[in-house]
C-alpha cells in the first residue's frame, strides 16, 4: 500500500495560503504576495503530479481495476453513529485527474496573473482569493463523502463570488457576483436536499459505500416510491440540479455569462476549467447510483446536457462580447460532458460514454483555459471586451494569435488536435445509445466550429481597426502560460484514458471510430468554412443573416430572455409578491394585532371610565347591584 | 286578632310609611322627623318583643341622641324650609329597581327557609342579667366589646373634633424649589 | 307576646325597611339625609337581630347585644359623618352630594 | 463557592464596584475587566467540564450544588451543569465580553448603562446554570426587565414604544410559563409531600398525559415567545432596531436564546409525550418563522430590521429542530442556538459601528463602505456569509446538523417541513446578498462618507472575538458536537423510552 | 386581669395605652414643642412592634370571644411593622405649621384604628369583629379629611365614612341573617352550625360584600380612587397597606374558620371577584395621571392578587397572602414614600411632574423604581416571591385559569408601572422636579422599605416562619 498521506498537504497549503495572504496580505508587498501564492501553488501542482504519477502507475490494482483509496480521513461533524461528515482525501482515477486538471489550470494561471492583474489594487487580495479558490476546488474534488464534497462546493461558490466580484466598485460586478452566488445557491439547495433524501435512505455519506456497485447502500430507496419515481431517482435528481447549477446547466445557466465580468484569469480557472465542471463530476462521481438505481435522473442528465449544449452553442453565435462567446461556449462543451455521462451506462463497452466525459472535460479544461488566457492577453492589450472593437491582432499579438487558434481547432474537433478525440468518444457514446442526442451534439459541433472561428476571425483578421494605442504582446508571464497550454491542448488527446479513467476503473478498449470521426470532422470543417467567408474579412452576410432571421437571431441575441423571466420571478414575484407583503403583514397584521390588544386595552379602561363618576350614589349603587348580583349568581345561577 | 297582632301591624305600618317618607321627603327637617317617627316605632317593636332595656336605648341614644345630632346638622347647614329639588328620574328609577330587587331576593330567600321554631326557654331579660353580662368575661359575656365599644366612642369624638376643629393656620405656600 | 305573629313578617318589616334605605342612600341628594338612610338601613338590621333573638334563640341575648353596640357605632359613625358634613359644608357651601365631586375617572 | 456561583457572583461584583465607582471614566474598564474575568470562567469551566468527563464522570449534570432555599415549597438554589450549559454559559461570556467593547463610547449616564448590561448578563448566566425551575424563572425575569431601561434610556428611534413592547411581550411570555411551571411543579411527583422544581428529578418522573397536554403548550409558547415563535416575534423587530448596540447583540445574541434553551430544557425535556403529540403544530409555527422571518428580512431597509427578521427565522430553525426531537437535530438545535448568538452579536455589533460612523441604518442610504472602512466592510461580509450558512464558519454546522437531524425524522409530514425549512437558505443568501450589496460594494454614493474612520482597538476586540468564535466553530466543530451530544444522550434516552415510535 | 391575659392581648393593651399616653402627652406637654410628640409616638410604636414579636401563649380569652395565636400575632406584627413605617413617613407632613395643631390627635387616632385592627384579627366573636372593623374605620375617615383646607380631603372623608357606613350595613344585615340561621355569633360555633342552604349564602354574599368594600374588591371599590386621591398622602399610604392587610387577614381567618362548610361558594365568589379586580383595577391603572390614584388602582389590582392566596385554603395559601401583605406593605410604603417625600417639597403628585427625576434625584426614582418591580412581581425583589407563593397556593388547588389571568394581567401592571418608570428615567423634562435633601425620617423609612422589598424575598426564613404558623381550611 503506497502511503498516500502527504496528500494532506494538498489541501493544507492553500488555505495557509489563503490565511496568510488573507489576514497579512496587505502589510507584504504586493509582488511578494503573488509570488507566494504562486509558489504555494506551484508544490501543491507539483504534489499532485507526484499523486497522480504513483496512483495511475505504482498504486496496486485488484481485479484489473484501479481501487478507490481513502488517503486519510477523519470524523469533522458527528450526526449520527452512521452519518458524520469527515474530512479526507479519496484517491480514485476521476479526483486524480482533477487533480491534475484543477493544479495544472491553476498554477498557470497563477502565474498568468502576475503580469495580468499587475498594479491592479488588492493584488494580494486577489491571490488570497485565489488561493481560497484552490483550496475549495481541491478539497471538494478530493471529497472523501458527499458532505464534504457539498462544503467544499459552497465554498467554491463563494470563492467564485468573490473573484467575480473582484471589482467590487463596479456595479455590475456586483450584480454579477451576486446573481452568481444566488443562482448556484438556490441549485444547491437542490443538493442539499438531495444529500438529506439520499442519507436518509442509506444512512451513510460515505462515497466508497454509496458508489459500491454491490454495497447495499445503493440499492436502498430504489423500491421506494413518491410520486411516481423511486426515492432514490428523487435524491439522485435533486443532487443533479446542484451540478447543475455549478455547471451552469440550463435552466440555471444565466450567472455564467455574468459572472464574466471577473478578471479574466479568474474566469480562465472558474467559470472555463475548473469550478463549472464540479457539476460533471459530481454525476461522475455518484455515477454508479445513477446508472443502477436511478437511470430515470440519468436520462435528466442526458437530456439537460443535450439542451444546454445547443441553447448556449446557439446563443454563442450571436453575442459580441468574447468573454460571453467563451462563456456560452463553455456551457455549451459542458453539455457534452453531461450529456456523455447521460448516456453512459456501469461497467464495460457501456461504459464509454463516462470515460468520454471525463476525456473532455480534461481536454476541454486545457483548451478553454487557453482560450481565456488568450481572450486576456487581448483584453489586457485592446481595453475592450468586444470583438468590434477588434481585428487584424495577429500583427501584434503573435504568440496569442497562433495559441489561440490552436485552442479554436481543438474545440472544433479537428484532429490532431485533443479535442478531436474526446469529442470523438462522446458522438460514439451517444450513437450507441441514442440516436437523436447524437444527432443534436452533430449539430452542436458544427455550431461550435462556426462560433469559435466567428471570433477568431473576427479578432485576429478581419477589418483592420485603428487602436488608440498600439496593441502590444503580453509580457512573458503571460505567454509562457499560454503556450504550455497550448502544448497540453494540442497533445492531451494522446493520453490514454480508456486505460486510466473508466466507470469501472477497468481498461476500456476504445478506437477511432471512423465512422463517426470523419463526419464529425467535416462539419467542424464547414463550420469553419462558413466562418472564414463571413469573418475573413468585412463582409455584410452577418447582417443580412441577421437581418433575415430578425426574430430568432434578436431572441439568441438575447439569450432566449431568460435572464429577464428570472428578473421578473426574483424582482416582480418574490420581492414584490411575496417578501414586501410578508414583510407587509408582518407589521400590519401579526404586529398590529399585538399591538391592537394593547389599544384595545387602552380603549377599554377609557370606556369604563364612567364608572368612576366620582358620584357617590353611583358607586353606592355598583355597590348594590353587585352584591344582589353575587347573590342572585351563586344562589341560583351557580351553585 | 290578638291585641299584639293590631300592635304589629300598627308599628310596623308607621315604621315602613315613615320609612319610605324619610327618604323622599322633599323637606330636610321633615325628613328627620319622619325618621324619628320611624326610630320611635321601632322601638315600640321592641318593647313588643319584650326587650325593654333596648327598647330605651333605642329611645334615649337613637331617637333622643342621633336624631338631636342629624336635626342640629340640618339647621347649621341648610335653610329649615328649604326645599330641594327632588333627584333625576333617572336615577331614582333604578335606584328602586336595585332596592326592589334586593329586597324580592331577600324576601324570596327568607321565605324560602325553614325556621324552627325554639324549643329553649326565654330567658327573662331582667336588668340583671343584662348588667351581668355586660360585665362578664366568660362565654356570652360582653365586657370587651364594652370597653372597646368606650375606645370608639373616644376615637369618635377626637376624630370629629380634628375634623371640625377651627383655627389652624393655613397652608404656607410651598417654596418653589425650581426657581432657586 | 309575640305569639301569633311569624318571625318571617318581622324579617321581612326588616328587609323593606332596610332596602328603603338603600333607596334612599342611592337618590339623595342632601348628604344628612343620606345620612339618615344609613341610619334606617342600621336600624333594620336590629330588628333582625332581635326577632331572631327572640324569636329562635331566647335562651342568650346575643342579638339584643349585637344590636345594643350597633347602635353605639351607629351613634359614633354619625358624629364623624356629620363633623365631616360640616366641613364639606365649610368647603363647597353646599351638602350635595353630587356637587361633591372633585375627583372622578 | 462553587464554579456555578461565581458565574452570578462575579458580574455582581462587577456591579458592586462600578456602583462605588465615583470616576464614570472607569467604569468601562471595571466592566471589562469584570467581564473578561468571566470569559476566563468561561473558559476554565470548559476546561474543568472536558476533564471531568474526560475522567469519566458520567453524571447528567457536573458541579451540582444545591442549597435548599425554601422548605415548605422544595425550592432549592440549586446549579449544575451539563455540555449544553456549558456551551450556552461560554456563548454568553464572549458575546458580553463582546457587548462591552462594542458599548466603549457609550456617553450618557455611563455607570447606570454598564450596570443595567451585567444585571441582564447576570440573569442570563443564572439561567444558564439553573437545574431548579424557579430559580430558572427568576433568572429568566431578571434578563428580560433591564432590557426595559436599556432600550428605553439608550435606546434609538421609537425606542420607549419599542422598550414597552419587547418588554409586555416576553413578560408575556413568561407569564404563560409561569402557569406552566407551576402545572409542572405540582405533577412533578405522585406523593404531594415530594413536589420539586429540580429538573433532574422531575425528569425521573412521568408527568400524566392529560397534564402535560395542557401545560407543555403554556410553557413552549412561553419560552417560545422569546425565541421568536411566529406569531409572538413582532417584539423582536422593534426592539432590536431601537435597541442600543451592545444590548442588541445580548438580546438576539444570548437572551433569545433563553427562549430555545428553556423550550428544550423544560418543555420538552420533562414534558416529552405531549410534545411529541402536539409537535406538528408547532413544527408549522416553527416552519412559517423560519421562511417567513426570512422573506420579510428581503423586504426591509433597516439594517437592523434585516438583522431582527434574520433573528426571527434563525431562531424560528431553533426550536424547530428542537422539535423534531431526535439526538441530531437537537445537537443542531444548540449549536444553532450558539452560532447564531454569535453572528447575530456579530452582525448588531457592527451594525452599530457602521450607524454610529454614518448616522444611518438604511441600507439605501449608504454604498461602498467597503473602501472606506474595510476592516468593518470585510468582518461585515464575514458575518453575512455565516448568516447564510458558509462552511467553515459555524452557521453552516449548525444548519447541516439541523437539517441531517430533522431530515431523520420518521414521519414524512415533518421530512417535507423540513425541505421546506431548508429552503430557507437560498432566501437567507438573498437577502445577505443584497445587503452586502447596497452597503459595501459598488462606488461610494455619499461624499459625507469618503472619510470615515475604520475601527478603533476596542471595536476591533469585539469584533475580533466574536468572529474568531464563529470560525472556531465552524472549523472545528467536532468538540463542541461532541460536547453537546453527550450531554444529549439522558435527553434522548428519555424521549425515546417513552416514545417508541 | 392576670398577666397571662395581659401577654395573651399586650397588643391591644399596648396600643390603648399609648393613644393615652400620646395623649397625655398632648394635654400636659408643652404646647411649643409639638413636634416632639411625633417623636415620642414613633418610639411607642417602635417599642410595641418590638414587643410584639416576643413570643407569646396562645390563648382564648373572655369566653372565646378574644382568640390569640401564633398566626393572629404575625398577621398583627406585620400590621404594627407597617404602621411605624407609616408613622416614620408623617413626621415631615406633620411638622408643617398647618398641621402642627394636631399632631397628637393623628397619632391617637392611627393608634386608635390599629387597636381597631388588631381586635378585629384576635376576634372570636362577630361582634367584636364587627366594632373592630368599624374602630378601624370611622376614625380613618376623619383622618381621610384631615387637610382641612382642601375640599378634596374633605370629599374623601364623606366618601369613606358614608361608603362605609353602607357596606356596614349590608354586613350586618348578612350577619343577621347568619345570627337568624346558626343562633351564634361566635365563631368556632357558627362554622359548626353551617350548612350549604340559601340565606346563610345569603348572609355570606352580604357579610362578603361588607369586607370586599374594605379590600376594595371590584364591584365594591368605587370608594377607593376618589378617597386615596384625596386623602393626605400619609393616610392615602396607611389606607391601602394597612387597613387592606387588616382586611384581608381577617377576611381569610373568617373563611377558613367560620366558612369552610360553603368553600365551593366562596372559592366561586373569590374567583369571579378576583378576576374582576385584578382585571378593573388595572385597567383603570393605566390611564391615571395622579400618582395617589395610579397607586389606589394599583392597590385594587393588588387585592385580587392577593385573592389569589385565598381562594385555595389551603395552608400554602394563607402564607402566601401573610407574607404577600408584608411585601406589598414594603413596597408600596416605598412607592408612597417617595410620593410623600416628593409632595412635601414640591406639592407634585402627577406622572408628568416625575418626568427627568432620575437626573436630579436618583436614588429616590431608583427606590420608587424598586418599589415598582416589587409591586409588579419583578425578580429579585420580593413582590415576586410573594407573587409567585400567591400563584402557586392557588395553582395547588388546580385554579390554573385563574392563575394564568392573573399573571397575564401583571403584564398590563407592569405596563403602567413601567409608565412611571419610564417618566422618571426615559421622559425629558423642561422643568424637572429639583434636587432635594429629604431628612432623616423620610431617608430613614425608605430606608427600613428598600431593606424589606429586597431582603424579605431572599431571606427564606421568612416565609417558612409564616408557613410554619399559617393554617388551611
Amino acid at each position: 500500500m503506497i502511503n498516500f498521506s502527504y496528500t494532506i498537504w494538498i489541501l493544507l497549503l492553500p488555505f495557509l495560503m489563503f490565511l496568510l495572504l488573507g489576514l497579512a496580505g496587505h502589510k507584504l508587498k504586493a509582488k511578494l504576495s503573488g509570488l507566494l501564492g504562486t509558489f504555494g501553488l506551484g508544490i501543491i501542482t507539483f504534489l499532485s503530479y507526484l499523486t497522480a504519477y504513483k496512483y495511475f502507475f505504482t498504486s496496486e490494482k485488484i481485479d484489473g481495476a484501479f481501487q478507490k483509496i481513502t488517503a486519510l480521513n477523519f470524523t469533522w461533524l458527528q450526526f449520527t453513529d452512521k452519518l458524520h461528515i469527515d474530512m479526507g482525501v479519496l484517491l480514485d482515477p476521476i479526483s486524480v485527474m482533477m487533480l491534475i486538471v484543477v493544479t495544472t489550470v491553476s498554477f498557470m494561471v497563477h502565474i498568468y496573473s502576475l503580469g495580468y492583474m499587475k498594479g491592479e489594487k488588492g493584488f494580494e487580495r486577489f491571490y488570497s482569493f485565489l488561493s481560497l479558490f484552490s483550496f475549495s476546488m481541491l478539497g471538494l474534488v478530493l471529497a472523501t463523502n458527499i458532505f464534504q464534497m457539498y462544503i467544499f462546493w459552497e465554498l467554491v461558490g463563494v470563492s467564485s463570488f468573490l473573484l467575480i466580484g473582484f471589482y467590487y466598485q463596479k456595479p455590475s460586478a456586483v450584480r454579477a457576483s451576486k446573481k452568481a452566488f444566488i443562482v448556484t445557491r438556490f441549485a444547491d439547495l437542490g443538493f442539499l436536499i438531495g444529500i438529506l433524501i439520499l442519507s436518509f435512505n442509506t444512512k451513510t455519506f460515505d462515497f466508497i459505500s454509496l458508489t459500491n456497485p454491490s454495497g447495499a447502500a445503493i440499492s436502498q430507496g430504489s423500491s421506494i416510491g413518491f410520486l411516481g419515481l423511486s426515492v432514490m431517482t428523487w435524491s439522485m435528481i435533486f443532487v443533479f440540479l446542484g451540478g447543475a447549477g455549478k455547471s451552469a446547466m440550463f435552466p440555471f445557466h444565466i450567472w455564467l455569462p455574468d459572472a464574466m465580468e471577473g478578471p479574466t484569469p479568474v474566469s480562465a480557472l472558474i467559470h472555463a476549467a475548473t469550478m463549472v465542471v464540479a457539476g460533471v463530476y459530481l454525476v461522475a462521481r455518484m455515477f454508479p447510483i445513477y446508472a443502477i438505481s436511478a437511470p430515470v435522473a440519468l436520462d435528466v442528465v442526458a437530456y439537460v446536457g443535450a439542451f444546454t449544449s445547443l441553447f448556449a452553442a446557439v446563443i454563442a453565435c450571436t453575442q459580441t462580447d468574447i468573454k460571453r462567446v467563451l462563456a456560452y461556449s463553455t456551457m455549451s462543451q459542458i453539455g457534452y460532458m453531461m450529456l456523455a455521462l447521460g448516456v453512459a451506462k456501469y461497467g464495460g463497452e457501456t461504459g464509454l460514454g463516462y470515460m468520454a466525459s471525463m476525456f473532455h472535460l480534461f481536454t476541454h479544461a486545457m483548451f478553454k483555459a487557453l482560450l481565456f488566457l488568450g481572450a486576456g492577453a487581448i483584453i489586457h492589450s485592446v481595453h475592450s471586451n468586444y470583438m468590434t472593437d477588434m481585428g487584424g491582432l495577429r500583427k501584434y499579438l503573435p504568440i496569442t494569435h497562433i495559441t489561440f487558434l490552436i485552442a479554436c481547432l481543438t474545440i472544433s474537433g479537428i484532429p490532431p488536435f485533443s479535442g478531436f478525440f474526446s469529442k470523438d468518444e462522446i458522438l460514439a457514446a451517444a450513437f450507441q445509445s441514442n440516436k437523436f442526442l447524437f444527432a443534436v451534439e452533430y449539430a452542436v459541433a458544427g455550431i461550435t466550429a462556426f462560433y469559435m472561428f466567428r471570433i477568431y476571425f473576427s479578432i485576429f483578421w478581419g477589418k483592420d481597426t485603428q487602436y488608440q494605442h498600439t496593441p502590444h504582446e503580453a509580457p512573458a508571464t503571460m505567454t509562457i502560460p499560454l503556450i504550455i497550454l497550448a502544448i497540453g491542448a494540442a497533445v492531451s488527446g494522446f493520453i490514454p484514458f480508456n486505460k486510466l479513467v473508466t466507470s469501472d476503473g477497468k481498461i476500456l478498449e476504445t478506437g477511432i471510430n471512423l465512422v463517426i470521426a470523419i463526419p464529425s470532422v467535416l462539419i467542424g470543417l464547414l463550420g469553419i468554412g462558413i466562418a472564414y467567408i463571413m469573418y475573413r474579412r468585412e463582409s455584410t452576410i452577418p447582417d443580412k443573416l441577421a437581418a433575415m432571421f430578425k426574430y430568432s437571431y434578436k431572441w439568441a441575441y438575447n439569450k432566449f430572455y431568460i435572464d429577464e423571466l428570472y428578473l421578473f420571478v426574483t424582482k416582480k414575484i418574490i420581492f414584490r409578491y411575496i417578501a414586501v407583503p410578508v414583510a407587509w403583514f408582518d407589521r400590519h397584521v401579526v404586529d398590529a394585532t399585538m399591538n391592537t390588544i394593547a389599544s384595545v386595552t387602552q380603549g377599554v379602561s377609557f370606556r369604563i371610565r364612567g364608572f368612576q363618576s366620582g358620584q357617590l350614589q353611583k358607586y353606592a349603587f355598583v355597590f348594590i347591584t353587585g352584591a344582589i348580583m353575587l347573590a342572585v349568581l351563586f344562589i341560583y345561577l351557580w351553585k | 286578632m290578638a291585641a299584639n297582632q293590631i300592635m304589629f301591624v300598627l308599628f310596623s305600618a308607621m315604621i315602613v310609611i315613615f320609612s319610605i317618607l324619610t327618604v323622599t321627603s322633599r323637606r330636610i327637617l321633615r325628613a328627620a322627623v319622619y325618621l324619628l317617627f320611624v326610630l320611635v316605632s321601632t322601638s315600640g317593636l321592641y318593647f313588643m318583643l319584650n326587650y325593654q332595656f333596648l327598647a330605651a336605648v333605642q329611645l334615649s341614644l337613637y331617637a333622643g341622641g342621633i336624631v338631636v345630632l342629624i336635626i342640629f346638622s340640618i339647621l347649621l347647614t341648610s335653610h329649615i324650609s328649604q326645599k330641594f329639588e327632588s333627584s333625576g328620574l333617572k336615577k331614582n328609577i333604578f335606584s328602586a329597581i336595585a332596592a326592589l330587587a334586593g329586597a324580592t331576593l331577600s324576601i324570596i330567600t327568607i321565605l324560602d327557609y325553614n325556621f324552627s321554631a325554639t324549643t329553649e326557654a326565654a330567658k327573662e331579660v331582667t336588668m340583671k342579667l343584662i348588667g351581668s353580662s355586660l360585665l362578664s368575661v366568660n362565654y356570652d359575656g360582653y365586657v370587651l366589646p364594652f370597653e372597646v365599644i368606650s375606645i370608639l366612642l373616644l376615637a369618635a369624638m377626637i376624630a370629629a373634633i380634628v375634623v371640625a376643629k377651627k383655627g389652624a393656620p393655613k397652608p404656607t405656600e410651598l417654596p418653589n424649589i425650581n426657581q432657586e | 307576646m309575640n305569639s301569633g305573629i311569624p318571625l318571617q313578617y318581622f324579617l321581612i318589616l326588616a328587609t323593606v325597611m332596610f332596602f328603603t334605605g338603600v333607596y334612599g342612600f342611592l337618590t339623595r341628594r342632601n348628604l344628612i339625609t343620606i345620612l339618615m338612610s344609613v341610619e334606617l338601613i342600621l336600624n333594620s338590621v336590629n330588628i333582625n337581630f332581635m326577632a331572631f333573638n327572640r324569636f329562635l334563640y331566647p335562651n342568650k341575648l346575643e342579638g339584643m347585644f349585637f344590636s345594643l353596640f350597633i347602635i353605639a357605632v351607629a351613634a359614633s359613625e354619625a358624629a364623624v359623618a356629620i363633623a365631616i358634613i360640616i366641613n364639606i359644608y365649610r368647603r363647597f357651601t353646599t351638602i350635595n352630594v353630587e356637587d361633591v365631586n372633585e375627583m372622578k375617572f | 463557592m462553587d464554579i456555578l456561583s461565581l458565574f452570578v457572583v462575579i458580574p455582581v461584583l462587577t456591579i458592586t464596584a462600578i456602583l462605588l465607582l465615583k470616576d464614570t471614566r472607569q467604569v468601562r474598564v471595571v466592566s471589562a475587566f469584570g467581564m473578561g474575568l468571566q470569559l476566563l470562567m468561561a473558559g476554565t469551566l470548559v476546561f474543568l467540564y472536558l476533564s471531568a468527563r474526560h475522567a469519566g464522570n458520567s453524571d447528567e449534570m457536573l458541579f451540582v450544588k444545591d442549597y435548599l432555599w425554601f422548605k415548605s415549597l422544595n425550592i432549592h438554589y440549586s446549579v449544575g451543569v451539563d455540555g449544553i450549559s456549558v456551551a450556552m454559559i461560554a456563548l454568553t461570556s464572549l458575546v458580553v465580553f463582546a457587548g462591552i467593547f462594542a458599548s466603549w463610547e457609550v456617553e450618557f449616564l455611563r455607570k447606570e448603562f454598564f450596570v443595567s448590561l451585567i444585571l441582564l448578563a447576570t440573569g442570563v448566566f443564572g439561567f444558564f446554570i439553573s437545574i431548579d425551575l424557579f430559580t430558572m424563572f427568576l433568572f429568566y425575569e431578571l434578563a428580560v426587565i433591564p432590557m426595559y431601561l436599556l432600550i428605553g434610556i439608550w435606546g434609538t428611534g421609537p425606542k420607549e414604544y419599542s422598550a414597552m413592547k419587547l418588554t409586555l411581550m416576553l413578560m408575556g411570555g413568561s407569564a404563560l410559563l409561569l402557569v406552566g411551571l407551576l402545572g409542572i411543579y405540582f405533577n412533578s411527583s405522585p406523593d404531594a409531600n415530594r413536589l420539586t422544581f429540580n429538573i433532574l428529578e422531575i425528569s425521573k418522573v412521568v408527568i400524566p398525559l392529560p397534564a402535560q397536554r395542557i401545560f407543555f403548550p403554556l410553557t413552549f409558547v412561553g419560552f417560545g415567545v422569546l425565541g421568536a415563535l411566529f406569531p409572538f416575534h413582532t417584539w423582536s423587530p422593534d426592539g432590536h432596531a431601537s435597541a442600543p448596540t451592545a444590548v442588541s447583540m445580548l438580546h438576539a445574541g444570548v437572551l433569545m436564546k433563553l427562549g430555545g434553551y428553556g423550550a428544550f430544557r423544560v418543555a420538552i425535556f420533562l414534558m416529552p409525550e405531549a410534545a411529541h403529540e402536539l409537535s406538528w403544530i408547532f413544527i408549522i409555527l416553527t416552519s412559517i418563522s423560519v421562511v417567513y422571518g426570512a422573506f420579510g428580512a428581503i423586504a426591509q431597509k433597516d439594517l437592523k430590521y434585516i438583522n431582527a427578521y434574520s433573528s426571527v427565522s434563525h431562531c424560528g430553525l431553533v426550536l424547530f429542530a428542537v422539535l423534531m426531537m431526535n439526538q441530531t437535530a437537537m445537537n443542531g438545535a444548540i449549536i444553532q442556538m450558539i452560532s447564531h448568538g454569535l453572528m447575530t452579536a456579530l452582525f448588531f455589533a457592527l451594525i452599530g459601528m457602521l450607524y454610529g460612523r454614518t448616522h444611518t441604518r438604511i441600507i439605501y442610504e449608504m454604498g461602498g463602505l467597503m473602501k472606506i472602512i474595510p476592516f468593518l466592510g470585510v468582518c461585515y461580509v464575514i458575518a453575512g456569509l455565516a448568516s447564510l450558512g458558509l462552511p467553515g464558519l459555524s452557521g453552516f454546522v449548525a444548519e447541516a446538523t439541523i437539517f441531517v437531524g430533522a431530515f431523520q425524522h420518521p414521519e414524512l409530514f415533518y421530512r417535507i417541513v423540513t425541505i421546506l425549512a431548508v429552503s430557507s437558505i437560498v432566501i437567507t443568501a438573498v437577502y445577505v446578498l443584497r445587503v452586502i450589496a447596497i452597503l459595501l460594494l459598488g462606488p461610494t454614493t455619499n461624499e459625507h462618507f469618503e472619510h470615515l474612520p475604520d475601527a478603533r482597538w476596542f471595536e476591533k476586540i469585539s469584533v475580533v472575538t466574536l468572529i474568531g468564535s464563529v470560525a472556531a466553530i465552524g472549523l472545528a466543530p467536532f468538540w463542541l458536537s461532541s460536547m453537546i451530544g453527550t450531554s444529549l444522550h439522558p435527553i434522548i434516552d428519555k424521549i425515546i423510552a417513552l416514545n417508541p415510535f | 386581669m392576670s398577666s397571662g391575659t395581659f401577654l395573651i392581648m399586650r397588643h391591644e393593651l399596648l396600643l390603648i395605652a399609648a393613644a393615652l399616653l400620646v395623649l397625655i402627652a398632648e394635654i400636659f406637654g408643652n404646647p411649643e414643642k409639638k413636634s416632639r410628640i411625633s417623636l415620642f409616638s414613633i418610639i411607642l410604636m417602635g417599642i410595641i412592634t418590638a414587643v410584639g414579636f416576643l413570643p407569646s401563649p396562645a390563648g382564648e380569652l373572655f369566653g372565646g370571644m378574644y382568640v390569640s395565636s401564633g398566626t393572629r400575632l404575625i398577621m398583627k406584627n406585620i400590621l404594627n411593622i407597617g404602621a411605624l413605617l407609616v408613622f416614620i413617613q408623617s413626621v415631615t407632613w406633620l411638622n408643617k405649621k398647618e398641621n402642627s395643631s394636631k399632631v397628637s390627635e393623628y397619632f391617637i387616632l392611627l393608634i386608635s384604628t390599629l387597636v381597631g385592627m388588631n381586635l378585629m384579627i384576635s376576634a372570636g366573636h362577630f361582634l367584636i369583629f364587627y366594632i373592630g372593623i368599624e374602630l378601624a374605620t370611622i376614625p380613618i375617615a376623619a383622618l381621610a379629611a384631615f387637610d382641612r383646607y382642601k375640599n378634596k380631603s374633605a370629599e374623601a372623608g364623606i366618601k369613606l365614612i358614608l361608603s362605609s357606613a353602607l357596606s356596614s350595613g349590608v354586613l350586618l344585615y348578612g350577619l343577621s341573617m347568619i345570627y337568624g340561621t346558626t343562633g351564634s355569633m361566635y365563631f368556632n360555633e357558627v362554622s359548626g352550625l353551617f350548612h350549604n342552604n340559601n340565606l346563610q349564602i345569603l348572609g355570606f354574599i352580604f357579610f362578603f360584600a361588607g369586607m370586599a368594600f374594605k379590600i376594595s374588591i371590584v364591584p365594591f371599590h368605587l370608594w377607593t380612587a376618589d378617597v386615596y386621591e384625596g386623602a393626605p398622602v400619609n393616610i392615602t399610604s396607611y389606607l391601602s397597606v394597612i387597613s387592606k392587610g387588616a382586611a384581608v387577614f381577617i377576611l381569610m381567618i373568617i373563611l377558613f374558620t367560620v366558612f369552610p362548610v360553603i368553600v365551593a361558594t366562596w372559592q366561586k365568589t373569590i374567583f369571579v371577584t378576583s378576576i374582576l379586580t385584578m382585571t378593573i383595577g388595572n385597567l383603570f391603572a393605566i390611564r391615571q395621571q395622579n400618582l395617589k390614584r395610579f397607586l389606589a388602582f394599583s392597590s385594587i389590582s393588588q387585592a385580587g392578587y392577593i385573592f389569589l392566596g385565598l381562594i385555595g385554603g389551603n395552608q400554602l395559601g394563607m402564607a402566601s397572602v401573610i407574607y404577600y401583605v408584608l411585601v406589598y406593605i414594603f413596597s408600596n410604603l416605598g412607592a408612597f414614600g417617595v410620593v410623600i417625600a416628593i409632595s412635601n417639597a414640591t406639592g407634585k403628585e402627577n406622572i408628568d411632574d416625575y418626568n427627568g427625576l432620575y437626573h436630579t434625584n436618583p436614588k429616590l426614582s431608583l427606590i420608587m423604581t424598586l418599589a415598582l418591580f416589587s409591586l409588579a412581581g419583578i425578580p429579585p425583589v420580593a413582590g415576586f416571591f410573594g407573587k409567585f407563593f400567591l400563584f402557586t397556593g392557588a395553582a395547588q388547588k388546580g385554579f390554573y385559569l385563574l392563575v394564568l389571568i392573573a399573571v397575564l394581567n401583571t403584564i398590563i401592571s407592569l405596563f403602567y408601572y413601567l409608565l412611571v418608570v419610564k417618566a422618571m428615567f426615559i421622559n425629558k423634562s423642561e422643568n424637572p422636579i429639583a434636587a432635594f435633601k429629604s431628612d432623616f425620617y423620610t431617608r430613614f423609612a425608605l430606608g427600613i422599605c428598600v431593606a424589606g422589598i429586597v431582603i424579605t424575598g431572599f431571606a427564606s426564613i421568612i416565609f417558612e416562619a409564616i408557613r410554619n404558623l399559617s393554617f388551611g381550611i
